[in-house]
């Protein structure tokens, strides 16, 4: 228990939390601070770029080792299950309709990327290793939970989902350059790592710091503007719900026997929420779903609630079940 | 200088759904239209704003078309199964242009 | 299609000025705008573009607000208060519009 | 609310054509103009969008000027002759403006 | 004064001054160069950011001393007097009336960070150290300087500042970012730095490159544009008022009793004038002032000035009465 | 033999050269990744910059030589002969117009400063130095092959070329920043380096891969929308022309006295075809012709060979030359 509260604590000192909530707090007093579209997007862009990257190198070193495929095999079944679980918990908890319920449903069986790199970070800080290809588990989980979204309502009716959907979920930006960029890291090796580390390397942190600024700015905004839609029992499910997903994320990497490292990530990634790929899904399959209120519920609390209770937590409990 | 009679159709659409819009004009025979980027708007869905955005599923654009007049009904029957179920906001104005020939 | 008379209102204001402008409109019940992007422009204070600009005291935006007639006056009383004093250009024009439930 | 009549001009063009067309329009004493970025779009050759470009020969923008009726012959003359061998879409639609001494 | 020669030389000789130049050069020349506003904002990010993380973990290291509420409570004094002073000398020299005149003293009681951050580096180049909190005096000296501007123009008159003016200044981007980095550096410490500092520390001069090169790009075609406006009047007072304000600035730093390094920074400071928060407060309060003026002024004479001239002026004074 | 193929298989599985593979798939692919306009921008700032730097460095450390001069001459030789060539090549293989091909071919007489990049950075893997001025022979080498291609049509007719147009060509954003770039190097010598080396030279080969990531977006979208434009005739012709060029460069930097990494770039520099300053012209100067071909060519054919096959190609046959 103190070492729980001690890794939060040191957690919310981290510059890349107090960034984020820099950027809630500013937002929140309607500051005019605010990072350029571009701005965001490019830093996007880099941190999957590096966080792929890294992966790949790792999996070159440390070889592909059998659990690969299982642990790619265990997201997706995570990522198709979980929105169900949330469905079900949504409709016990809140006074959403179905839509707009297996709408957020979606969202938390699919994983929210930047949350994810936190979590690294902290494991990184901590000394703990990780095994190289959760980038790839990641990946895979960002898709099933939609296709399980979709099908909470369209028993019956006729199909939602049409081809070219399907391919833009499949190949949206982020997947394709995480993936790639995995496989580039794959390929170059340690090697590669040596050319461009002092890119992808050192100034990690603190990119993601000026990232997380924006994020807590959006987050902030989104609540300022759609905090008043949601209920007390939507915010319940918003800070409930990752902690039961961690668990079965915990479960799972047992299961396959995943490091310390590796089962503190599958944790956070069955946590975590989407706010990219699959709210974009969701404006073309369910336009009559609400999006202040999927987006608000992932970004302005699942989000910070993992990035500042939530990765400490996992990874205190992860610590706790290995020392054991 | 010689002008000719059209229309100026414009519609505010989701950025998501522009692709979609692109192509069920092209579907339907409408080959010329521009598009502009929105920074911001209000509507029944409240205010927004660029800065305020995460990812793709959000933000508009405008669709720009100058069709014949003989093409307008075509063209907003195409335009508003795109529309229908989205948010949204299509007008129409009386134009004239330049190099009719090119509509 | 059916269509329906409204105003198409067209405002470009300096971007200091958008929050502003946001706020009276909502004040006077205009819900529905649209916002665009301006990268340049020319007027009695000469030629300017966005590649020029440090700071947010420079560039403008245009608010496209499509109207009912109706509500017109109301609207440019709203905007013109804002407008009067600072660089600007309001004009007006005849539209029609789908969905005009929307107005 | 008082208002005059008057016409507004849009133009279509490539961004390389923007200082072209502004030095065009200011010879012929059009001094007030304003010049919104364009996202993508399609037209005989094709459709694009922004994210394809690599420099500066791609790209289009839109100039918007509104003037007087008795003007508008000389912008349009003096546009056409920049526009004429290039790419690019010039519609006119009446409209009212505030603030007519502006004009 | 062989000293001061030496030093101005240097200054006119690094990466900075010189890309700053070349920005000037090809803007007039009427090259097409040009920065991304997105990009260039961007780097205003990362430069405020970093400059009020470094202040703050500086501060964290020598502890909070007596004279940090003393130097906050000279910084909003010197910006609310400067513009008194700069208006009566501006009515003197030029031919502007009250109004312009006011809205141009108003820039001139305010800051540039870039100069400040200019002059930073100019002190890190020179092994000289200086006072962390000097970040948070900027930030204290930027906007009582409007109030004085606009009172001496609206005595009498009915007021030209709303509370949502007032909040907005307050509440700028730019401010907020200094401060809010400022106390991230501050509460993380030695140890904050030491994980972002290949972010922070290492790069920051290169970019300090990019960003003064775009500034000379837009101080060139400010000049291009307004520079026709400004009478010689005008133009002697944007070179005139930088070291009045550097004097006044100097009597405060010993009054104050700062160190050599903090002392040049109060000097710049004062002597700087800002072309990003006033001129938006100008054009929301005046909006019959002329931004090309008063843009011009700040911008295009004051700023080089202060960059090519003033900082080494001010560093070789201050050490000559440091070494007095 | 055996050697070339060695060097091509480390070019090929270099993460420069496969970031700009994942790009042209992901485009391939209808992937909706995409590096947005103003940080694609700010890469290319920062990569002319640092490249233009670190030469004006180098020629500070080295001296100016007798051949500085004479390279800049034959560049611009090179420059306006090469279209000729090409012109006449394209006549005899492909059915393009005369317009068409007179503007395709002052393409190939310009050059792509970001094939001179890589070409950079493969010599710097392997250790082998240049003359720093190779970057100031890229930036004369820009605007002649201009010329050339107005010239092939234009004999008879009224010139297409006027003085604005003129102007802008030699103050092209991308001339002035390299330009300017090499003479701040030139000037602040070593001793400027070492302040700003970890933004211009660490980070360099990171920010090169992610500008190839958007490099290849930009030319798989351009193929998939140009290529059924070209014939066979044209695209022989976009892989046949490079090492024309480049036999014509061996030539010119045998004669010129080259050393052997001087003689790679300037192989490369003939080989390779602008997709950037040439465009602008022409679509001004000859709109008529139509862009989907030339930037097809340039951007989709001659870019991606000369950085997979013909950089290692023309460094192989450096070699072997310098060996004998
Ligand atoms: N009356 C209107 N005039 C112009 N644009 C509008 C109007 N109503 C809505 N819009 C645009 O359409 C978007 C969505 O509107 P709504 O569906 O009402 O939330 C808004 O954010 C505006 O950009
Ligand atoms: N006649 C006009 N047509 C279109 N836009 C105009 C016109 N006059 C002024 N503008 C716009 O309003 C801005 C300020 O105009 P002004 O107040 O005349 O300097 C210009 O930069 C243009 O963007
Ligand atoms: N009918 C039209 N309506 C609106 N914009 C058009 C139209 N036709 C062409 N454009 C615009 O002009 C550009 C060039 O058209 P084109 O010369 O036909 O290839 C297109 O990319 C569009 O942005
Ligand atoms: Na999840
Ligand atoms: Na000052
Ligand atoms: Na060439």
């Amino acid at each position: 228990m103190a070492e729980i509260l001690s890794l939060a604590a040191n957690n919310l000192l981290s510059p890349i939390v107090l960034c984020f909530v820099l950027g809630v707090a500013a937002s929140l007093a309607k500051s005019d601070l605010s990072v350029p579209e571009a701005a965001a997007k490019a830093l996007s862009i880099y941190l999957l770029f590096a966080i792929g990257f890294k992966g790949g190198v790792s999996v070159a070193a440390h070889g592909v080792d059998m659990t690969l495929g299982l642990s790619l095999v265990a997201g997706v079944i995570l990522s198709a299950l979980l929105p169900l679980l949330a469905f079900a918990l949504l409709r016990a908890l809140s006074g959403l309709d179905r839509l707009n319920a297996a709408a957020v449903a979606g969202h938390y069986g699919s994983i929210s990327i930047v949350t994810f790199v936190a979590a690294t970070s902290v494991l990184e800080s901590s000394g703990i290793a990780s095994e190289g290809y959760m980038v790839a588990v990641a990946a895979a989980m960002e898709a099933p939970a939609i296709l399980s979204a979709l099908w909470l309502i369209s028993r019956g009716e006729s199909g939602r989902m049409d081809a070219s959907l399907w391919r833009e979920i499949m190949l949206n930006g982020s997947i394709v350059l995480l993936v790639g960029a995995f496989f580039i890291g794959m390929i170059t090796g340690q090697e590669g790592l040596d050319e461009i580390s002092s890119f992808v390397v050192s100034p990690f942190k603190g990119v993601l710091c000026l990232f997380l600024l924006d994020m807590g700015l959006v987050a902030g905004r989104g609540l300022a503007k759609g905090g008043k839609l949601l209920g007390w029992g939507s915010i319940a499910f918003g800070v409930i719900m990752p902690p039961i997903g961690a668990a079965l994320g915990l479960i799972a990497a047992l299961m396959l026997g995943l490091s310390l490292g590796g089962t503190v990530l599958l944790m956070t990634l069955s946590a975590s929420a989407s706010y990219i790929a699959v709210p974009a899904a969701m404006r073309v399959a369910l336009p009559e779903a609400n999006p202040s209120i999927y987006l608000t519920l992932s970004l302005g609390v699942t989000f910070p609630f993992n990035l500042v209770l939530g990765i400490p937590l996992y990874l205190a409990v992860a610590s706790f079940v290995f020392g054991a | 200088m010689q002008t000719h009679k059209a229309k100026r159709v414009e519609i505010t659409i989701e950025k998501i759904m522009q692709s979609r819009l692109s192509d069920a004009l092209v579907k339907a025979d409408v080959h010329g239209f521009t598009i502009l980027p929105v920074y911001g708007g209000s509507g029944r869905s409240g205010l927004w704003d660029r800065t305020g955005q995460v990812g793709r599923a959000e933000g508009m654009v405008q669709f720009i078309c100058i069709v014949r007049e003989e093409r307008l009904d075509a063209l907003l029957t195409a335009a508003f199964k795109v529309v229908e179920k989205h948010i949204g906001v299509v007008n129409i104005t009386d134009c004239e242009v330049l190099r009719a020939e090119r509509f």
